[in-house]
């Protein structure tokens, strides 16, 4: 079995999911699961008018290969996508998004759940709020939740 | 000179995204680091008041504050990720 | 807060992932994150001609509904679709698939692998196998896994 | 008179998809009523030789072979389920 190669993309512009899957999947019949994760800007009850995502390009991509060739590893994994947006993002555009293939089930829930855990704690992204009211801008802060999903896997 | 790179709050609150230093000898590790570059001004100061929520990345990979510098390219500074 | 009410299909086409993501995330703000998990047939190394997918007309669409039910109440999810086909099904095409929308990742995930896991023992569906060589054709057997897989729920 | 439907390998070894069927008073249970059909028949007995593996749906819910089936107007008889 040849080794499989993470796609991980770090980009502007919003992805199309459908393609991203058929990249995957097409021309294969050893494929029997596929799990997509889409994260998306919430608008806070009217309260957010953007997310501003900044970024460390390439470290961004390079840890987010790292925690994807280790998802891949550890779930057996047929076929593995990241994409992660930077830049201005409103509510109800896409932020991020994870695809995971495997011959089984379980093992593509766990692996588009397990890049995602470490993909928040990890990756060099930061997110900075832009009220809808104009008030001052503010970073979003991390959170202890995100440090207790990325430990279920340790 | 080492390269060090500022992102999000450390970046606005230092005022410039990046700068090339001489660090003195007396800087060993990560943690040296930040201590020195409290001393560096007020905007530092402000940036690095509570240094143990910084997190620092040589050569664009994560390390603890105990880690030695020696080798640093490139040294990023930054708030705990809110990505994803 | 309205009633989640499930999107459920029972047919003979493949669905359009997109379509259907569009469907329940259109003109909201409130959804942060929508897993998707697709079903497909795989062609076990080539053995595998085709599937044949029989059911039970008016009891498959009740219990998908009965399980998408159980996941929006457990997991307060804001969407949730699950279409399963029937008919015959070649390696490489989709079998199933299940979306769930919520505000927060892992309420998003658990749904659809609740959903799946659930689907797989109680939704009354049947697989039987087309070998590529013509030899008899055989009824897939049920899984011990696939009990343990809704064990973990209960 | 109650409906009868079975499917997959039941559906295949009876040899037909659904029937109705007049059933003695004595079948009170589901467990009554697979014996019951095991006895009309070279392909009921085919069928259901292994009682314990047959899934039973009475009016579309899944049940268990101990619940009477006295107000049934269907009742699917099948395999453990595949699908997903």
């Amino acid at each position: 079995m040849q080794p499989i190669t993470p796609t991980i993309r770090v980009e502007a512009d919003d992805f199309d999911l459908q393609a991203e899957i058929d990249a995957l999947t097409a021309g294969r019949t050893d494929i029997g699961a596929v799990v997509s994760f889409s994260g998306l800007c919430r608008g806070e009850k009217g309260t957010l008018s953007a997310l501003e995502l900044e970024h460390y390009p390439g470290m961004a991509e390079a840890e987010m290969t790292r925690i994807a060739e280790l998802a891949i590893e550890r779930f057996s994994l047929m076929g593995l996508t990241a994409i992660h947006r930077f830049g201005k993002i409103e509510p109800g555009e896409n932020i991020v998004l994870v695809i995971a293939c495997s011959p089984h089930r379980q093992a593509a829930f766990d692996g588009a759940n397990f890049v995602m855990d470490f993909l928040k704690t990890s990756a060099p992204f930061w997110k900075k709020e832009h009220a809808a009211d104009g008030s001052p801008r503010d970073w979003v802060s991390a959170k202890d939740a995100d440090d207790k999903a990325q430990e279920k896997w340790l | 000179m080492t390269k060090l790179v500022y992102f999000a709050w450390v970046r606005e609150r230092i005022g410039k995204p990046d700068e090339d230093l001489d660090l003195p000898a007396s800087v060993v590790t990560v943690g040296d680091l930040l201590t020195h570059l409290a001393t560096l001004g007020e905007e530092y100061e402000n940036a690095l008041q509570y240094p143990d929520v910084i997190r620092v990345a040589i050569n664009q990979e994560h390390v603890e504050h105990d880690e030695p510098i020696a080798g640093a390219r490139e040294i990023g500074l930054f708030p705990p990720m809110t990505g994803g």
